[in-house]
């Protein structure tokens, strides 16, 4: 090959990449994320009850996931508490979701699948209040807002080891 | 050896008198963009929807039609949450966010004007190959129950560039959430390590633009990853210190064990192979001898070897690996045998360069127990009884 | 670094109202056979016909426009001199005859019991670039008259073990004479120990059955020779002392050299290489740094190196192989270039393993003439105007 | 691996692969076959003048190749004898080709290009004739039969060089 003192500077291999990437602005940044942490952090304003949940539950969820939560053409939603251990578990957002968080993003997001991201917050947490009630979670008069979700501790919390995970050293 | 044809043979008639139609009058013109020919195509996706819900389900690769380690493009398995987004490839575009220096946004042509790297690899879902946990072996062909693998060239970002840019602290943020542009929003919370080690910003997927239900017009790619962190329509990266615990990294894609407990952020795939000739539903015509031929992979890197046994794994010979033997990527392999018109159970065991061997379905049940669901990669076997029939068995 | 998310940023108002439309209602459902989207239907084959005679021309593969080393099918190359038949796969047979001990027809079932073996590699038209033979550069994208190449893995019997079957005689019949089943019943004489050496009767493209374009429902594979020997719909292989001198060897394919006499059975591809990106047609928006990315193969062996440069030829830097890096297959080649601002000529340069270095324009001329139209694989000059508009340029 | 002895006889990388060609009765041999080579193997019995072939040409060919074979939307059949060294060579017939053989061989199979395989044996020989005599090789009164064809030599007779020949070692 050419001797390196014969290659150009501005010629290589590789030279230091283009930065073309935009700055977002903070307003943009908020505005866009829906993520919702176990923690409770990304959970909106707005609050929903066990029974406000109920009536949305009906009108919106139950024509897939049957109207007690025990599945359709979609799956089942709740019961299953105590199986997983057995040989054949049922798992459900009461069994085996370890965070009430997942509930709020993934609805709000995701739910119902023929209309995904129509939910306004107060739909959310009232749809999160039912199946988690429907679930033994949460009593029947419960409402739900940011910290009140944030609080709840799941049955199957304890119940997933992280294989992986890059904060830990690898076994 | 034979005379070479005689002079004169041909009779004063047409001289394409018994020549087929297709040479007697001119073929088909040009075309814009090539399609597999009215002969072949039954060799298709198999679809599997909710049917509620026509976008949620799968279409299976029909890996028992297929020769060769590549999928075309248009026969490579999908998998989405709610079908496959029309987006406007000057709309969308890739943002890193949360815990970075700056936060910044890409539209697709100012990623074109970034260096790019490709990958030929496999993408395998982490369900594929489910049904292997069944008490019962199912009674489907190969790609009806393994195939939702499938293998193409990648091609796009080193994703490392586009996160220094962002500035990023490995050490404070180990987690990348990915989030895709579908009507599902799918997220993954990813390791940071991998995205810059490995990972990629696909546009390209053998050669040309990625096909829109493979993510067009961006998919991050991790080599060796169960496909569902290979988040198509990528259209979001937020780093941040803890993961997200999605969805689909709590209800799904963990595996459930014997205790009750579940294994979570199982991401790299096993190594793994199975026989696609002959395979479930094929038939054996007559004793003699027959070619066998299949595919190993492992998420770990190149394949080393692959074994091939014809009587459920008593003895084993050495398979060809009809190279080239790519790390993370599908490798065929080739043996023969000689059928003596005996009950007789085929099946293979890949052995990765890390020295990872293929584990025996009993020996993965006694791992995982039975209902793990995902990762499933035991040694498949195809039983073959006297008539030439062979079917799908446990042993 | 900047902090997480905020909590409680989000208002009342819908959860998606700021979300594009295709992440608001399901996409689209599944496929049995998927397809380009269609903001992706521009990049297309590129067809040329006869006016007289629609199946008589080329359609070319759009170059510029694809990333990575593969070709998806759909964009293969088409060189057909009586378009594509429309092949019964229950009729058409493969006969190895001539000078052979027992002249053989097989069937395509039968031909699927014999082993299979794999090349991934290129095929390039004997014509591709003959435009470089003109007196004044083409004005015309790459693809367009370098777009006689593409790459795919074909899989079908290594022709070793038919041939021998039907028992040949190496020294007495070197030649084989192969046939295709088109309109134009293409022909050509090819050496035997070629075809025992690494032949393939390809059954298999890039996974799944040939195109018909390609030669469905089989094809003969010679690993690094010219497009033309690699006769499409084979029907038939004559063994031979002599070659049958057909039209497509003695008026086309041969090169016509200054002193009137034409080179003969020229087969390989010379080692060759040009730069995708930027290209003629493309324009350089600002100064600054631009990724170059471009194609090298041979039809010896493997790409040993590819060098890249901005003055014409002057000065030299090696480009990165993005492998894998096969034998008789296309290899990506990158590097990046810092744009001042002035005039440049850009061009790549390959070395095959063989130590083959691809010529100058001007050395290929001066060994060949003007008139030799076939093998032209002369360096590729781009010249850069202080606009940043790139045109084919000679040097 | 497992020592060799381990495996079983009917199990390895490569067995000998199966033998499932069919052999070709010699009738259908000679009638598939429609190679011609130089010296005149397999050249039909038949005949055909220069007048019958220019009345042929006429009606058959002339659309694409012009009426005196000077090119038209098909190339140029005629002329350019003695151009192959000049700056401008024109590559025909009659000036490049070496054998008169590959004249019947490709017309029969090939041409006209919309109706391949439709000449009689006679029509080829009259049509070979015509386009020899129309580039001065044949006289007019020429009849060509599988002898008389065999026996034509064609101006460009050694103008080529078989670079990768395999009867000849390379240089
Ligand atoms: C049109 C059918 C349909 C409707 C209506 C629907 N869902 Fe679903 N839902 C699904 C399907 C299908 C899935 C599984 C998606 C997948 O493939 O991951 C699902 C998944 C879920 C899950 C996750 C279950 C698990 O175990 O992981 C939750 C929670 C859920 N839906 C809640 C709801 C709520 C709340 C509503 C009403 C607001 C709703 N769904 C309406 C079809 C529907
Ligand atoms: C419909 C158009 C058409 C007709 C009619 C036609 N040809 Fe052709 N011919 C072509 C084309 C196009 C080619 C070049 C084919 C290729 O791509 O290789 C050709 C090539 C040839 C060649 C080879 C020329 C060379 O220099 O290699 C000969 C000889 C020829 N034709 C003879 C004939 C004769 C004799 C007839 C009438 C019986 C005929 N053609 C009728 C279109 C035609
Ligand atoms: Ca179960
Ligand atoms: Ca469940
Ligand atoms: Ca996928
Ligand atoms: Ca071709
Ligand atoms: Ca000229
Ligand atoms: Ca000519
Ligand atoms: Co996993
Ligand atoms: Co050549």
């Amino acid at each position: 090959g050419p001797a390196p003192s014969a290659v150009p500077a501005a010629l290589a291999a590789e030279l230091a990449p283009p930065r073309l990437g935009r700055p977002v602005p903070a307003e943009a940044l908020a505005r866009g994320d829906r993520h919702v942490f176990p923690d409770g952090r990304g959970l909106p304003a707005g609050r929903g009850s066990v029974a406000q949940g109920a009536v949305l539950y009906q009108a919106q969820c139950a024509a897939c996931h049957g109207v007690d939560g025990r599945g359709l053409t979609a799956e089942e939603l709740v019961g299953g508490v105590g199986s997983l251990a057995s040989a054949e578990p049922e798992k459900t957002v009461g069994s085996y979701w370890p965070h009430a968080s997942t509930l709020f993003d993934f609805i709000r997001r995701a739910m119902p699948l023929h209309a995904p991201g129509s939910l306004k917050a107060d739909e959310v947490y009232a749809l999160s209040a039912w199946l988690l009630h429907a679930n033994g979670i949460l009593p029947a008069e419960a409402v739900l807002d940011a910290a009140s979700l944030a609080a709840v501790r799941m049955p199957n919390r304890a119940g997933f080891v992280a294989v992986d995970d890059p904060r830990r050293p690898p076994p | 050896l034979a005379s070479a044809p005689a002079a004169l043979a041909q009779g004063p008639g047409e001289a394409g008198e018994d020549l087929p139609p297709w040479m007697r009058s001119p073929g088909a013109g040009f075309s814009v963009y090539g399609q597999p020919g009215p002969q072949a195509q039954r060799v298709l996706r198999r679809p599997g929807a909710n049917r509620a819900a026509p976008g949620n389900g799968v279409a299976w690769t029909p890996l028992e039609q297929l020769e060769g380690f590549l999928t075309p493009s248009g026969l490579h398995f999908e998998r989405h949450h709610n079908g496959v987004p029309a987006i406007d490839p000057a709309v969308h575009t890739l943002r890193i966010d949360g815990a970075v220096r700056r936060p910044l946004d890409w539209r697709l042509a100012d990623l074109l004007r970034y260096p790019q790297r490709s990958h030929l690899g496999f993408i395998e879902c982490g369900g594929n190959s489910n049904a292997g946990w069944n008490e019962e072996p199912i009674q489907r062909p190969v790609g009806s129950f393994h195939g939702l693998i499938s293998t193409s060239e990648w091609t796009g970002v080193p994703l490392r560039l586009l996160l220094d840019e962002a500035g990023v602290d490995a050490q404070a943020t180990p987690w990348v959430i990915a989030e895709g542009a579908d009507a599902f929003a799918m997220q993954a919370s990813l390791p940071l390590a991998k995205l810059r080690a490995d990972g990629l910003l696909a546009l390209w997927q053998n050669g040309e633009p990625i096909r829109p239900e493979q993510g067009y017009p961006m998919r991050l790619i991790l080599p060796g990853w169960e496909g569902v962190t290979q988040v198509k329509w990528l259209r979001r990266l937020t780093l941040s210190a803890e993961p997200l615990m999605a969805r689909n990294e709590t209800s799904k894609y963990t595996e459930l064990q014997p205790d009750g407990r579940a294994r979570q952020f199982t991401w790299a795939i096993g190594v793994k192979s199975l026989l696609t000739t002959p395979s479930h539903g094929q038939r054996l015509d007559a004793r003699g001898t027959y070619q066998l031929s299949g595919l190993a992979w492992s998420g770990a890197g190149r394949i080393r070897k692959v074994e091939v046994s014809a009587d459920g794994g008593r003895r084993w010979a050495e398979a060809a690996l009809d190279g080239p033997v790519l790390p993370r990527c599908t490798t065929r392999f080739r043996a023969a045998w000689r059928w003596d018109g005996q009950p007789a159970v085929l099946q293979s065991r890949a052995t990765d360069e890390t020295g990872a061997v293929q584990p025996s379905r009993a020996a993965l049940l006694a791992a995982r127990g039975r209902n793990g669901y995902f990762h499933y990669h035991a040694i498949v076997s195809w039983g073959v009884d006297e008539e030439g029939a062979v079917r799908h068995v446990y042993v």
